[in-house]
């Protein structure tokens, strides 16, 4: 436990500054009824803060947003441990639909757009649970073709033709509409395009700032996510190795090995990786 | 051969205007009582790409129950509101057993499921109502019964039922009505957007089982309205389920997805068949109607894979 | 069979499920009711209960063969399969296993051979003996069969064994009397959906219309015959086309419609009292009292009487009180229900006589044309005798050609009774 | 503890790609096999043998045939009972115009019509997909019963419309017609099924199994790999039919002893698809589980409650039954919607590390 | 063994100006529309012999469907493709698999009830011939034919390194573990042009590390050549010898990785100001 005393030092800080939107207590995952995924995962996002869980493939990142947003028992999994608390109210105990309801939202890693809707659709069904009006919604959808300016052209096009990264604007943009308090992000940055990538953090953080909205986002590109968080996770095989802020974890070795691609000389090439085995130290 | 084949069905059809006239008027009143099942189909589909076999024994069911409870006594139209209870107490326990646990589970399991439900409801309707088959209540329900013949001078008549009358004027009003209601409203979005991915609609806040209750119980309704159609024509007997399968060349003739698909398709069907089975049949020995629908559908899907109003099957990589 | 030293066993195989459920439940009521009132009243046949057990078929053809085989190994007397398909299934087991299966009045024509099928019995009639009564019958109406040249008759039946088995007579008969017979086959799933078939016979302006339905084929039709404005005096049924539902769905325009029938017409039996008083007011049947006297529960009843009075000679010839398969046989082969023995059960009127002999396993019983009179059957006709001379030679024929496609088929070896 | 591969090290290739390369599981099919090679065989009636172990071989060689179109290749059909019919059929005319010729081996081509028109109406698969398709299958369904119907010479024109089953001896046994025993029918019965479920295992584990399934699990990129789709679809249907149509053949021959057309009715399509589904799609020890399930257990429900005595009407029994067995697909679908087959897997899997939990 | 990874090419590629390269796809004035929709608009291009072609742009801009009209997925309006020299007409998806290309898709495109060794043989399909009756028999010509390629496959799965989910149905993998399977698969097919789309997308560094290598080896080891389409412009300048820039359906730049980078256009439509 090489950072023991950091995380200690920051996580304190943090939930003691804020008031926490979201906190996992040492949950378990178990698809099929065999295969355990989370081995107990404890995590907080503070009101208003920006949280980024990051880690290799497979590591339980999709499994714990969907824990959160209590989508699990569509993919055979349920939370055999553990509680997790949105707004301090059990999440166990909420239909998905109340969840987003309440202000909690979830963009699915891997788009899921309707294939069979429309761009304009898929964006109106993100307001499914509003019930402000017309005008309010029409609004809303004015500020996603904004921040979007390629799905405004689209917008009449089945969503299953557009290209790949049409699609992830659109399932971003669906979350959007339904005004939420918390989003829970899995992989936005997929296959977009470099300048898009940036462009969605900004929105990111701009709906932070400008309307208090908590984030949770899985990523793999660390570079970005910890750029934009205020705080981060390490989750590997399930467990979280290691958490704390943002900005001390872009100064940590290890994070900055495996996950930033810097060594001391600067940005590796990626064709002159070395073939061995790396370990990481942490697992040790 | 060839005149038998090409030729003499026209000259018949033009020596018998009468007839044939009725010829086309019974294949419309056929098309539109198909038209009606399909349509029951249609609305589960539409709502969760579940193929809801039950569509059959739920029309059997719809109508047994109305009758069982007249014959019991209760005044035709308090018998009318209990069944639509009924109904709605079938959509809800549907929902809550069979589709609640299967949420996301691939369209041929929730198929299956409903297979599992057909048997249940099969052997609970014989249960209680008993294999009998029963008269539907036509007149207490202030339905007509009677018939109509218009003439054609010395060139014969054209007799119409007035109760199939009915039939196509209820299924216009109810197909108008749940056109209106799926599309014009949200819930129609949200139906679509279940039937493509039940998570992601999970994910976006749409309650799957609100949704499912809805649909399942319009379908309930559905059910009830061709239940009487049907049952008025014959018997309310569990014979009747078998005329389901009229159903699907008609579904995938207009189009899984499609409400006015299933009136055009049920019609395609319903002209098609009389006119193939009285013109054309007797070169066969008839009773070519027990497979010509599904012929008419298949040559129509050749050229449309996706039905005549069915939303494009997504081919993308 | 180690079945109990003490009663004979009969099982009923039966629908009160499925598409044919409509006309199986009144039969399905009607042969239980009488032989539990065998029971009841008389403590069973010849001192010895009969123990009687009901196997759901479904007329599904699968579901009889493993009702046959779970209730044959309980020593069973005889199987009534009601069903066309589980008939033929039963027809060459029926030998191996030794145990007689009686069709009444359905099923394989040719089986009133009896020198070829020993084991089966279709009494008091074939198909092809109702087919020539129908013909008769129109002929009176006609003022004699010579009136028929040019005629044409429509015949309207379920597409399947069972409606198609009398074809070949019809058609040998159009030949002979010069009428013209059209066909309207039914397929099972249009059953309840005959608009085409009604419509052609619009077109076609058959002069008379026969039917050889079952189940929700009959309501279907008749209102389908009402519908087109069809004259129901001549649109004429056979016996299984007779069920008192079936008419009187068509409403009131199915008044006039005729059926053939070989079984008593009403309630006004004394036997079908002592159904009503054992059986039914006692709470042993599943059916309530307005049913007994229905066309379908009155046919179940002939039928248990001819199973009753098979059981009855038998352990006459045999001397035995708990018989066998092969003394069942031989008490079927014997039977002969004559007009005493008919007021001895109670049943005076209530059927034709019967005799079955050793080579006519059918007898070709006479037959009577009933009515509907807008809420109820009457009797229309007296017993008309089948066309004997045409049917006969017929069915022999059948028996050879089946036996010759079944080779080889046993030759008889069964001793005759009589 | 007591399943496990541990210490079982493959040391080729060849062993790897065995069949079962798990001892365990080696040894549980010969059990299997024992029973029904020698124990039932030895201890079961009659009853036993034709009402409840022929039928129950006859449809799981059907499900298998079907499985192979539906559950390996994708293809959704509701045609079984009438290619099963085509067999039937077929090889009733092959008995018939050969009267001389040994029925095991007539049986045995009279798939072969089967698959020939199960190719034929396999044709549209190539631009019908999914749910679509049915309605092929469907077409063909009610086209070829009506066939059954209205063509005499496919039933040589008997008065009854019906095939039966005409007496035919081989191998010095009775082996069709009312005299054959239940125990030669039996036998028959699961030599073929037996032999034929034991070549479709070579046949999915190879090339062709693979690219049925790479049809199944994503047309569009098994043909930008190579596939092509027409061939192998209807390879598949061919197959499948072809294996329907023994089963079909099977089907009145060694049990039924005579058919009607509505014995290869649409009824029958359902009641295979069902087995397939429940057993697992895709799983050919899934095919006997769902036949099993299906075939058994109504007829187990029905003689209940004659056995433990209590006297309930037939007809009761009859609906109860179909109460339960709708209830019990319901149940089993959501205990494992990918049918007995996983249910069996995710048992070994829990065998293999129990004691513990997971 | 592992075949291709014992000898491991450290120098960075500039082998490959060295010798001039043979055109191996050219592309000319390809157009595709759907609807009213202009996926592609008048693009040419060529792809050589031997070298890594990247194909970058913003979303929408048409790269996949370029993808999809050099397998024959897509049927351009407009345009030819010639394909080693020879020029193409309609052709089937299947027809250009077995003339030698390969693809991955973007959406992951698995077999998903198949294990990750299946999905891989099933890159064999093509350079395998026993027939059903081999098949059915399995003993002999079949079975040795399975094992043959089988080694081949193993070869594959010891390069990749994911010898541990060999009988793992694909379906429940991690999402970087199916698009290395998905590579496995498109090399079992011993291509000679591999397409590769968005290869690395939703992997972190280590990953797409060591997706780099595999890459880099295919091409060396096998001399594949290769056309890619990345967002991540670090592996799109490190790995890619020229570089294809499409906007909106159009073409706007092409070259060398340095010179593209540099290029305004690019640098508007695509990188943003970051890069
Ligand atoms: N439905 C499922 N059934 C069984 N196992 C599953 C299922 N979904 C995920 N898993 C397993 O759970 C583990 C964690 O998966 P998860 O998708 O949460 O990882 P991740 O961190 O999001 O990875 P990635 O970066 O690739 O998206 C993986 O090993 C995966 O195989
Ligand atoms: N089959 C189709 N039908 C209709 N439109 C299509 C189809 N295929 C692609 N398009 C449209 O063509 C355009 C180009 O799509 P394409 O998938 O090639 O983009 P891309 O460059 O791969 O983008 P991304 O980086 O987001 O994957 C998109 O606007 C898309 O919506
Ligand atoms: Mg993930
Ligand atoms: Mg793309």
């Amino acid at each position: 436990m090489a950072l023991q005393d950091l995380d200690q030092s920051s996580s304190d800080s943090v939930t003691e500054a804020a008031e926490t939107i979201l906190s996992v207590n040492n949950i378990e995952v178990i698809y099929d009824h065999v295969i355990l995924v989370l081995k107990g995962v404890s995590l907080t996002v503070p009101k208003g803060g920006i949280v980024a869980l990051l880690g290799a493939n497979g590591a339980g990142k999709t499994t714990t947003l969907k824990a959160v947003s209590n989508l699990l028992s569509a993919e055979r999994g349920e939370v055999t441990k553990g509680t997790i608390l949105f707004d301090s109210d059990e999440v166990q105990a909420l239909s998905p639909n109340e969840l987003v309801r309440r202000g909690c939202i979830q963009v699915m890693e891997g788009r899921h757009c309707f294939g069979h809707l429309s761009i304009e659709e898929n964006l109106l069904t993100g307001a499914y649970t509003r019930k402000d009006g017309h005008a309010a919604v029409k609004a809303d959808l004015e500020m996603v073709y904004n921040y979007f300016p390629r799905l405004r052209e689209r917008r009449q096009s089945q969503a299953g033709y557009t290209s790949g990264g049409e699609q992830q604007m659109c399932a971003i943009g669906r979350a959007l509409m339904s005004r939420p308090k918390m989003i829970l992000l899995d992989e936005p940055s997929m296959g977009l395009a470099p300048q898009l990538v940036e462009e969605i953090f900004e929105i990111v953080r701009q709906l932070n700032e400008k309307e208090g909205v908590s984030f949770l986002l899985a990523e793999q590109n660390t570079n970005v996510a910890l750029k934009y968080a205020t705080y981060g996770y390490i989750l590997e095989s399930g467990r979280i190795v290691l958490d704390g802020d943002a900005k001390a974890l872009r100064e940590n070795e290890d994070v900055k090995e495996f996950y930033l691609g810097v060594g001391g000389e600067g940005r590796r090439s990626f064709r002159n990786v070395k073939h061995y085995k790396r370990r990481k130290r942490w697992l040790a | 051969m060839l005149y038998d084949i090409f030729i003499d069905p026209f000259v018949q059809m033009y020596d018998m205007p009468d007839f044939f006239l009725q010829v086309l008027w019974e294949g419309f009143v056929a098309g539109i009582l198909y038209a009606l099942i399909a349509l029951g189909f249609v609305l589960i589909f539409k709502a969760s790409g579940v193929f809801n076999f039950a569509q059959g024994i739920m029309v059997v069911f719809a109508g047994l129950t109305l009758v069982g409870l007249n014959e019991n006594g209760v005044p035709a139209y308090l018998a009318l509101a209990l069944t639509i209870g009924a109904m709605g107490i079938l959509a809800y326990g549907v929902e809550r057993v069979v589709m609640r646990p299967l949420v996301n589970q691939p369209d041929i399991i929730l198929l299956m499921a409903t297979i599992g439900l057909t048997y249940f409801l099969i052997g609970f309707g014989e249960f209680v109502f008993g294999g009998e088959p029963k008269q539907m209540i036509t007149e207490e329900l202030g339905l007509p019964t009677g018939s109509t013949a218009i003439e054609f001078g010395d060139r014969g008549l054209v007799i119409l039922q007035h109760i199939d009358i009915a039939a196509a004027v209820i299924a216009v009003l109810m197909v108008a009505a749940l056109g209106i209601f799926f599309n014009k409203t949200r819930i129609g979005r949200a139906l679509r957007a279940v039937a493509d991915d039940h998570q992601a609609a999970l994910s976006v806040g749409i309650s799957l089982n609100q949704i499912w209750a809805i649909v399942w119980f319009a379908a309930g309704l559905v059910a009830l309205a061709t239940g009487i159609m049907w049952g008025a024509r014959s018997d309310v007997s569990f014979a009747l389920e078998i005329v389901a399968f009229k159903a699907l060349p008609v579904l995938i003739l207009g189009g899984f997805t499609s409400i006015p698909g299933a009136i055009v398709g049920g019609l395609i069907i319903g002209f098609g068949e009389k006119i193939g089975e009285l013109y054309w049949g007797g070169l066969v020995g008839g009773g070519i109607e027990s497979w010509l629908a599904y012929i008419i559908a298949l040559i129509f899907l050749l050229f449309r894979p996706q039905g005549l109003f069915g939303e494009r099957i997504i081919e993308r990589v | 069979a180690a079945q109990a030293e003490d009663s004979n066993y009969v099982p009923l195989l039966t629908y009160r499920t499925g598409p044919f459920a409509a006309s199986g439940i009144h039969i399905a009521n009607g042969m239980h009711d009488y032989l539990k009132m065998l029971n009841e009243r008389d403590g069973g046949i010849g001192g010895v209960k009969l123990e009687l057990e009901e196997c759901e078929t479904g007329y599904n053809a699968q579901k009889g063969v493993e009702c046959y085989e779970a209730t044959k190994g309980k020593g069973a007397l005889v199987y009534n399969p009601y069903s066309t398909g589980i008939t033929l299934q039963l027809i060459p087991k029926a030998g191996v296993d030794k145990i007689p299966v009686l069709s009444m009045g359905y099923g394989l024509s040719a089986a009133a051979v009896g020198s070829v099928f020993p084991w089966v019995f279709n009494v008091p009639d074939t198909y092809w003996d109702g087919a020539s009564v129908v013909i008769k019958y129109i002929g009176e109406q006609e003022g004699g069969l010579d009136n028929l040249k040019g005629k044409k008759i429509g015949y309207i039946f379920l597409d399947a064994g069972y409606g198609r088995e009398p074809i070949p007579l019809l058609e040998q008969l159009s030949e002979k009397y010069g009428f013209e017979l059209m066909q309207y086959p039914v397929g099972v799933k249009e059953m309840q959906n005959q608009s085409s078939q009604w419509l052609n016979v619009r077109r076609d302006r058959p002069d008379y219309m026969v039917m050889w339905g079952w189940g929700a084929m009959n309501p279907t039709a008749i209102k389908e015959a009402v519908k087109i404005r069809f004259p129901m005096d001549k649109f004429i049924g056979v016996w299984w086309s007779a069920g008192d539902d079936d008419a009187a769905a068509g409403g009131d325009g199915a008044k006039g419609y005729k059926a053939m029938n070989f079984s008593g017409v009403g309630s006004d039996f004394p036997a079908l009292d002592d159904i009503k008083k054992h059986v039914v007011d006692a709470g042993l049947s599943s059916t309530d009292a307005e049913t007994i006297g229905g066309t379908l529960y009155n046919r179940g009843v002939l039928n248990s009487v001819i199973i009753a009075e098979g059981i009855r000679t038998a352990q006459e010839l045999t001397g035995k009180k708990v018989i066998t398969g092969e003394d069942m046989r031989m008490g079927l082969e014997a039977l002969n229900l004559d007009e005493a023995r008919l007021k001895e059960l109670g049943l005076s009127g209530f059927a034709h006589p019967m005799k079955v002999t050793c080579d006519d396993h059918a007898g070709s019983h006479p037959v009577f044309i009933q009515e509907w009179d807008g809420s109820q059957w009457r009797q229309a006709s007296g017993w008309i005798e089948p066309m004997t001379d045409v049917v006969r030679p017929l069915l022999e024929a059948a028996a050879a050609e089946y036996a010759e496609k079944n080779a080889p088929w046993p030759a008889r070896t069964e001793p005759c009774p009589n | 503890m007591f399943y496990r591969e541990a210490g079982q090290f493959k040391t080729s290739y060849k062993a790897d790609q065995a069949l079962m390369p798990i001892l365990q599981d080696r040894v549980g099919l010969l059990v299997i096999l024992a029973i029904a090679f020698v124990v039932i065989p030895v201890f079961a009636n009659d009853f036993f043998l034709t009402s409840i172990m022929i039928p129950f071989l006859v449809f799981s060689l059907a499900a298998i045939g079907l499985n192979v179109l539906t559950g390996f290749c994708g293809q959704l059909s509701l045609g079984t009972g009438a290619f099963m019919g085509v067999g039937a059929y077929a090889a009733y005319k092959l008995t018939t115009i050969f009267p001389d010729a040994n029925v095991i081996v007539m049986v045995l081509l009279s798939g072969v019509f089967s698959a020939a028109i199960g190719a034929i109406f396999g044709l549209p698969s190539l631009r019908i997909k999914g749910l679509y398709l049915a309605v092929t299958t469907l077409a063909a369904q009610f086209f070829l019963e009506w066939c059954f119907i209205r063509i005499g010479w496919l039933y040589n024109y008997n008065a009854s419309g019906a095939i039966e089953i005409p007496h035919r001896e081989a191998f010095g046994l009775v082996v069709s017609g009312a005299e054959a025993t239940p125990i030669v029918r039996y036998f028959i019965v699961l030599c073929i099924t037996a032999g034929i479920a034991f070549l479709m295992a070579n046949v999915l584990r190879g090339r062709i199994g693979r690219s049925w399934m790479m049809i199944r699990d994503m047309d569009i990129a098994a043909e930008l790999m190579g596939i092509r789709p027409l061939q192998t679809k209807l390879l598949a249907f061919a197959v499948s039919s072809y294996i329907c149509g023994v089963a079909g053949a099977m089907m009145v021959f060694f049990w039924l002893n005579a058919a009607e057309p509505s014995s290869y009715s649409i009824a029958l399509s359902f009641q295979i698809l069902f087995m397939v589904i429940l057993g697992g799609l895709g799983s050919l020890g899934g095919a006997f589980m769902g036949a099993a399930f299906i075939w058994i257990l109504p007829v187990f429900l029905k003689f209940i409650p004659g056995t433990i005595g209590i006297d309930v009407a037939a007809e009761t029994v009859e609906h109860v039954t179909f109460m339960i067995v709708g209830a019990l697909i319901i149940f089993f679908l959501i205990v494992e919607p990918h049918g007995f087959a996983r249910l069996w897997q995710i048992a070994k899997q829990k065998l293999r590390v129990w004691p513990f939990p997971y | 063994m592992n075949a291709f990874a014992t000898e491991m090419s450290a120098e960075p590629a500039s082998v490959a100006e060295a010798v001039p390269r043979e055109e191996l796809l050219r592309v000319d004035n390809v157009s595709l529309s759907f609807g009213g929709v202009k996926a592609i608009t008048d693009i040419s291009f060529d792809i050589l012999k031997g070298e890594i072609r990247a194909i970058i742009g913003p979303n929408g801009a048409g790269k996949t469907s370029m993808l999809n009209v050099i397998n024959g997925f897509y049927h351009p309006q407009q345009g030819t493709i010639t394909w080693q020299g020879k020029e193409r007409r309609k052709m089937k998806p299947y027809e250009a698999a077995s003339q030698g290309i390969a693809r991955t898709f973007q959406n992951v495109a698995l077999f998903k009830g198949m294990t990750t060794l299946d999905n891989i043989m099933s890159g064999r399909s093509l350079k395998m011939h026993r027939n059903f009756f081999w098949q059915l028999i399995w003993r002999g010509p079949a079975e040795r034919e399975e094992i043959e390629h089988r080694k081949k496959v193993e070869e594959i799965i010891d390069f990749l390194e994911i010898q541990a989910i060999r009988k793992t149905p694909v379906g429940r993998l991690p999402y970087g573990l199916q698009k290395r399977v998905e590579l496995g698969r498109a090399l079992a097919m011993e291509p000679d042009l591999l397409l590769l789309d968005e290869p690395m997308a939703g992997m972190n560094l280590e990953e797409k590390e060591d997706m780099s290598r595999f890459i880099i080896d295919v091409n060396q080891e096998f001399g594949t050549t290769i056309a890619l389409i990345e967002h991540d412009m670090g592996v799109v300048m490190d790995l890619s010898d020229r570089v294809v820039v499409l906007d909106y359906g159009k073409k706007i730049a092409d070259g060398p990785p340095e010179d593209v980078q540099a290029n305004q256009n690019v640098i508007d439509a695509y990188l943003g100001v970051s890069h």
